[in-house]
């Protein structure tokens, strides 16, 4: 890292087991200062695990991890957590039965050496910011999933650490505070420019939030980018579902476009145009590719048939039977067709990763 | 299943001791007694075995539970009982006259004459209870120890300066026979206690703890029963016995007939066994020296001096007091 | 806010009926009898510059050792269950070792060991000085106590566990001495305090240690006044003061006792973590040596010098081979002996399986009163055996007299207290969501008691057992007052052969007692604790 | 309920309380045979407590709850848990540390007398439907957050119950995974008709699988209604932002649109047609409506000047400062516009409440 600012945190070849069950390999991540990155993957991926390697709750078996430009962990060493600086959001809350939320807050920020009385006053004041100041003397016991939860988060921003680790933080949490927390989180992390990595399996909230997103499969790293790039070019299909709604559609292609302009295709016989994106040399003739939903819209000259509709508030998820394949779409507003209809539909956007679709199928 | 401290005519415990030669039943009155005793006694395992069995063989009708326990178990086994109403034993056979005493007192011993006890020196009886053989309290001395003090006095001499040890008369009664004699017919009085603190003198809890202090080396002499430095002497401890000059200081422990016994004839019929000569033998056998001097067993090797328990009846309290006024615990 | 659950209030009751017949009519009786001659007797008694001399010494040496015991048995036990030290099940039976000493015999090791003339003292010239007097009382008794807080103690970490945590404590910035200090022993405190509880009342009624330590060096305490009483107990007054010093002890832990309870009130449920395990990385080795060391010192020398003085031929010989001889075991292992050993294993068994029920019984019926439930179980263990045993003689002699009933009666009431200390310690921190998972997955309060809270206080269970039967099997004073014709226990057979007075055969008896313990109890220990905890494997280094 | 079928659960003026603390107020709710009733509500409102009252975890202060036509709460009788018949989802799991997955699950069907053998095949099938088969022999503390949460589901379902009480069963698995456990639990039900209560703070989830959705405010039960009606038809603004995001405009009613045709309406100076709902008699002139994102187009007469912008995968939100009122704006695909640029937009589709809105704020 010769005159390269020192990143934040930054793990090499890092591999974690339990015993013997490896369940991190040969991980490398470089999260540089002040920004966040999120940890996406399915439950059981090891977003867990790599947090606990990261504060120096687990040994690690091999590789390295720096935090800050210090080596905390691998090569024999072995930084305990309290010398690492950084604040850790629990998934299960971990909170002490023994103290009440206050005094919860106020841990971390006595174990600075200030006074009673202060770190009283600083640990409401974050109380306040995350909207459960009249709960200060409630104990864990007294508090409900949700409040549990943000007694945690407030745990962690108390440390005024150089790097947070968050663990599904809003995970019991509804959407206005989650936005509201998220924005809290984002605020603290300007005042103190501090690092944060976000294990999450909310797409959603990856997205929206992180600089940078880190997709994760059974312990190993598979893409990492910018939340555009991860959605609009996932490296395939398993990635696709993993940032949203991804279907296969067949198509053949007639006329490049270059770029962003569109080229000319045909999907199941009709023919269209289309913005084709790929990460290979184009191919001309039949290809499979990927499509988002909001990349197809209703209306068209590609028939299909309508299995399903689901009605999600903001928007309706189709899924339809066409002879390019099983494609969901999805619209805004409510239901604009029953299921068993026949409707037209077009695609305005195509994805075709460098590595060749088997033919698709729904199964996870 | 061998019941273990109740040998019985049916049933003997394989630790007990061949009876002696001459087991020949005395002359008993018509009729022969038969049923079921209970003794209490906080005479030791070996002696009371060895009696049992041959007054079994003697009575083979009569069945004798041996209830054996130290005498403050004892004691509080027999006050609790007390409070239900009576002793449950039949026969009283202890190790010093104190309690007996006590008993007596309260009218709980069966007043009667046995024809066994009339050789018995009135000094070692009473109304209802009779001496059935002697603990001498002695000097032991640890053999390195060049020459050993041969009078009482010469404990507190500064060669033994805190390498002296005697028992506690809190702990043991025979300690407190001790002290009673000390106290109460001696010349010396209490003073002979003080002597011994001013020169280092360790109490220990008993007799045997003495005996194996001094074997040990922890102390150079030691006042102790004969019966205990015996024992050591015949295993091969490192110490001699020293028989004091102005006298062993012996006491005698009584057997009685409990007043409320539900089987007299038996109980009495023990009680003049062990008074007898066989039952004597058997006692002797066992290393004491008995009440009777026919008997055998190891003679005194000097004079010896008594207590004068009926002084210090009832004064028990009053004497430990004081005791522990010199001694502390 | 749970439901009153009537299974609840039936184990409250049943709990409360036993206790009263068990222990509150035995006391009762006691009391009476102390309190006959009118009070001014008994201010009388205990306003004597004796009694109270050892009123004083009782308390002050209790006290040390509670301290020193439950803090020696924390630090045990938060290595052997917190960390993953090498060999950790070897020390975790190393600590448990002189829990199969009976006191007495402990106190007779050492002073063979490291009193004046010890084996230290014969090797090496060096002896414990001060080992006769309150010193030499302290240091036994702590060894001898130290097991029973580490028992506790170690139940109650292994019982419920949760290394986040202790972990979000080291991420708020938590030294893991801190972490310790705020987080894992606040959350211990309710076992802590039972076991605070527990030594000192074990300190108390010891008799044995204080008896053959502190008479050389004139120091008395309650229980060894109590016996000099009884001892003379054939005049009633002396027989009304024992009681009278028995009744004080009661009114000492009545006190003690009730207080520390008092403590537990409004506290909810807590957890406990396990650490990660960083907290010693280094050193682990070291810290393993070092415990095993002591233990080596304090249970094994002692232990090692009672072999040989038992198998010395006869006392004060040096104990080389040359004055050897199986002798004293062959005096020792006799038909008595056998049947005493058969008496125990039976009694024991019982009274540890009896206490586990009642312990079960008494959790099962926790809410506010059961406190004074608690207090007043500990209060059998408090009396000291003597007194105790004349206490259930004056309430049951009348049907139960010479049976083995009888002393299974006052062994209920003695151990009572540790079964219940120990589970009530542990069940402290179950969360409530765990027992009504059970119930909601259809399981009867009943069910779901035995199905989900026995199995997560496995260890605390098993231990409980273990220590009731270890106590039992030892048990000297209650049985000796209590058996009958035919069913002398082993510790009576123990205490006739030491009434002979040959400290080698006494030492050949202590050494097999000891060693009938162990055969009985070891393999129970490995089994209860010889399992890692699931959180063990987890997050430990492997 | 003379004649009529009798619901699986229905409580009547039910209140709870904790000690002092009331935190339930007469609530009423039926939920009929083989339906699935979602509990919605934000952190701390109170669903966890009203499940815990249904499951016989919680006295009931007052009220009565009966459970297939059978009273278990209320005027004194309280039935134990284990007689209500109910299988539980725990938001905390609550597993047993000291058993596998595998015998957790068998643990609820040896309760109903199975032996041991056949106890765990039969969970083991459980497993594999949660996708969990080989973790069988793992216990909690081996589990990650999502593992474990799908062990207690899976000992819910083992329960066989007629009434499921979900307490936010999902909230740590990813879309893929939640979606496959939604039809899981919906097929279980199908299977045994039974009835469900699922507690949840996600909008999307609850309207996408419930029957009917009660939304809940600080314990009280505010609107109860079909997912369609709970969205287009909030009762106010609170219930409207619970149920996704909702915005205020100033409108001027020019001419009334009968049911679902479009009426006239001015928006800030601009006239245009969009279909007016409302609870009351459609005012004239000016009034205050709810919009939602997706009843907004991009592209229009109304001016507005692009305040934020939020990527979110299938979509993006837009904040829109107009003089009709700062607006929330939902459109499909990736960003079309950046922050601070003025845009065109025009509205579809307007709700009125019965009670007159207040101007707009965001702080919740
Ligand atoms: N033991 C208790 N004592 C006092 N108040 C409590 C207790 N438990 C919960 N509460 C309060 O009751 C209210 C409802 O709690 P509950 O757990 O039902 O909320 P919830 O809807 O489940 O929230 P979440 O979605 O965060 O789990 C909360 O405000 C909480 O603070
Ligand atoms: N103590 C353990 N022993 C063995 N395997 C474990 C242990 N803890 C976790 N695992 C396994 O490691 C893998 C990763 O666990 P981890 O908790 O990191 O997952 P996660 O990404 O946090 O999942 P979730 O989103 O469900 O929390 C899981 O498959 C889990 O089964
Ligand atoms: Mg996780
Ligand atoms: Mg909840």
């Amino acid at each position: 890292m010769t005159g390269a600012p020192v990143p934040a945190v930054s793990c090499r070849g890092v591999t974690i087991a339990y015993g013997a069950t490896v369940v991190v390999s040969d991980l490398d991540l470089v999260v540089p200062r002040g920004e966040m990155l999120a940890l996406l993957g399915p439950s059981g991926c090891g977003k867990t695990t790599i947090l606990s390697a990261l504060a120096g709750f687990l040994p690690i078996s091999s590789g390295e991890i720096h935090v800050g430009g210090r080596a905390v962990a691998g090569a024999g060493r072995h930084l305990a957590p309290e010398r690492r600086d950084v604040g850790v959001v629990f998934q299960g809350y971990a909170l002490w039965p023994h103290l009440d939320a206050l005094d919860t807050v106020a841990y971390p920020i006595r174990r600075r050496g200030v006074g009673v009385p202060e770190a009283r006053n600083r640990a409401t004041a974050i109380l306040e910011r995350l909207g459960i100041a009249q709960l200060a003397h409630r104990r864990p016991a007294e508090l409900s999933g949700g409040e549990q939860q943000r007694v945690g988060l407030g745990r962690a921003l108390a440390r005024e650490a150089s790097v947070y680790l968050f663990d599904e933080p809003t995970a019991h949490l509804d959407a206005t505070l989650r936005d509201r927390l998220q924005l809290e989180i984002a605020d603290h992390r300007l005042r103190s420019g501090a690092a944060a990595i976000y294990a999450t399996h909310d797409t959603a909230e990856a997205l929206a939030i992180a600089d940078r997103v880190a997709l994760l499969r059974a312990g190993r790293l598979i893409q990492e980018g910018s939340p555009t790039t991860v959605y609009e070019r996932p490296i395939d299909l398993w990635a696709a579902r993993l940032t949203g709604l991804a279907s296969i559609v067949d198509i053949r292609i007639l006329g490049a476009g270059t770029g962003a302009d569109a080229g000319r295709i045909e999907v199941a016989g009709s023919s269209q145009t289309a913005v084709v994106a790929t990460a290979r040399q184009l191919p001309a003739g039949d290809v499979r590719a990927i499509v988002r939903p909001d990349w197809i819209r209703l209306g068209g000259t590609i028939p299909g048939r309508i299995e399903t509709v689901a009605f999600r508030g903001a928007y309706t998820d189709y899924r339809l039977a066409t002879p390019a394949g099983t494609i969901d779409l999805r619209a805004g507003g409510p239901p604009k067709a029953e299921a068993g209809e026949t409707v037209g539909w077009s695609v305005d956007r195509l994805w075709i990763p460098a590595e060749p679709l088997e033919a698709a199928n729904r199964a996870i | 299943e061998a019941t273990p401290s109740s040998p019985s005519a049916t049933a003997v415990g394989p630790s007990v001791e061949p009876s002696s030669p001459e087991a020949t039943p005395t002359a008993t009155p018509v009729p022969a007694p038969s049923g079921t005793i209970r003794l209490y006694t906080s005479v030791t395992q070996a002696t009371v075995d060895a009696v049992i069995a041959g007054y079994s063989d003697a009575h083979p009708d009569v069945t004798v539970e041996v209830f054996r326990a130290p005498t403050g178990e004892l004691a509080a086994r027999i006050a609790a009982e007390l409070r239900d109403g009576r002793i449950l034993g039949d026969v009283l056979w202890l190790t010093d006259p104190l309690s007996v005493q006590a008993y007596a007192a309260q009218d709980l011993l069966r007043t009667w004459e046995p024809t066994e006890a009339s050789g018995i020196d009135p000094a070692y009886r009473g109304e209802s209870y009779w001496g059935t053989r002697f603990l001498n309290m002695v000097i032991v001395r640890g053999s390195d120890v060049a020459a050993g003090p041969l009078s009482w006095s010469g404990l507190a001499d500064p060669a033994y300066r805190d390498a002296a040890a005697i028992p506690d008369p809190g702990f043991a009664g025979s300690a407190f026979g001790a002290l009673g004699y000390f106290a109460l017919s001696s010349s010396t009085g209490l003073d002979f206690y003080t002597s011994l603190k001013a020169n280092g003198t360790v109490q220990v809890r008993t007799p045997d703890e003495v005996t194996a202090g001094v074997a040990e080396g922890r102390f150079k002499v030691g006042m102790t029963l004969d019966n205990s430095a015996r024992t050591a002497v015949t295993k091969g401890s490192p110490v001699t016995m020293v028989w004091p000059t102005d006298g062993a200081i012996a006491m005698y422990s009584p057997v009685g007939v409990v007043d409320a016994t539900a089987n007299a004839p038996a109980a009495e019929s023990l009680v003049e066994y062990v008074l007898s000569e066989p039952g004597q033998v058997a006692i002797a056998g066992t290393g004491w020296q008995p009440i009777r001097p026919s008997a055998g067993g190891p003679p005194p090797e000097g004079p010896q001096v008594y207590p004068d328990w009926q002084g210090a009846f009832g004064r028990q309290a009053e004497l430990l007091d004081s005791y522990r006024a010199i001694f502390g615990g | 806010m749970v439901e009153a659950l009537p299974v609840r209030r039936v184990a409250w009751l049943t709990a409360a009926g036993l206790v009263a017949a068990i222990i509150g009519w035995p006391m009762i009786r006691l009391f009476g009898v102390a309190f006959e001659r009118g009070i001014g007797t008994v201010l009388e008694t205990l306003t004597g510059p004796q009694a109270t001399a050892a009123i004083w010494n009782s308390l002050w040496t209790g006290a040390i050792v509670a301290v020193l015991a439950v803090a020696s048995g924390t630090g045990a036990a938060l290595l052997t269950e917190r960390s993953a030290l090498p060999g950790r099940r070897w020390l975790r039976a190393g600590l448990l070792l002189p829990l199969l000493v009976p006191p007495f015999v402990t106190a007779f090791g050492w002073a063979r060991a490291f009193g004046p003339r010890g084996l230290t003292d014969q090797v090496l010239g060096v002896a414990l000085p001060g080992m006769y007097g309150p010193l030499g009382i302290v240091v036994v008794l702590v060894v001898a106590a130290t097991p029973i807080s580490y028992l506790i103690v170690a139940g109650a970490l292994a019982s419920r566990v949760e290394p986040d945590l202790e972990r979000a404590a080291r991420a708020s910035g938590a030294t893991w001495p801190e972490a310790l200090w705020t987080i894992t022993l606040p959350l211990l405190r309710p076992a802590l305090l039972s076991a605070l509880v527990v030594a000192f009342v074990f300190a108390i009624n010891a008799f044995g240690v204080p008896a053959v330590l502190g008479t050389p060096a004139g120091f008395a305490t309650i229980t060894t006044r109590l016996y000099q009483d009884l001892a003379l107990s054939a005049d009633p007054t002396a027989f009304v003061r024992a009681t009278t010093m028995a009744a004080t002890l009661v009114v000492v832990a009545l006190v003690v006792v009730g207080s520390a309870d008092a403590l537990f009130v409004g506290r909810g449920a807590a957890r406990t973590a396990l650490p990660s395990g960083s907290g010693l990385t280094r050193g682990r080795r070291a810290v393993a040596a070092g415990l095993g060391a002591v233990i080596v010192l304090t249970t094994l020398l002692p232990l090692v010098a009672l072999v040989l003085s038992a198998l010395t031929r006869a006392t004060g010989l040096d104990p080389v081979p040359a004055n050897w001889t199986l002798d004293n075991f062959a005096s020792a292992l006799d038909s008595r002996f056998l049947g005493g050993l058969a008496h125990s294993l039976v009694l024991a068994v019982a009274a540890a399986t009896v206490v586990l029920v009642l312990g079960a019984i008494g959790v099962a019926a926790r809410h506010g009163r059961s406190r004074a439930l608690g207090t007043a179980i500990t209060l059998g263990f408090a009396v000291p055996g003597s007194a105790l045993a004349v206490a259930v003689l004056l309430a049951y002699g009348g049907w139960l007299r010479d049976t083995l009933a009888i002393i299974l009666v006052a062994y209920v009431a003695k151990f009572w207290a540790l079964g219940h200390r120990q589970l009530a310690g542990s069940v402290e921190r179950l969360p409530g969501d765990q027992v009504r998972a059970a119930r909601a997955s259809g399981a009867g309060a009943v069910d779901a008691f035995r199905s989900v809270v026995v199995p997560t206080l496995r260890p605390s269970v098993i231990a409980a057992w273990l220590v009731v039967f270890v106590f039992a099997l030892h048990e000297l004073t209650m049985s000796s007052l209590l058996y009958g014709p035919g069913n002398a226990t082993l510790a009576v057979i123990v205490l006739n052969v030491q009434q002979l007075g040959d400290p080698t055969i006494t030492a050949a008896m202590a050494v097999l007692l000891v060693g009938v313990v162990a055969i009985a109890a070891v393999p129970l220990a490995i089994a209860g604790f010889g399992r890692e905890p699931a959180n063990l494997r987890e997050r430990v280094s492997p």
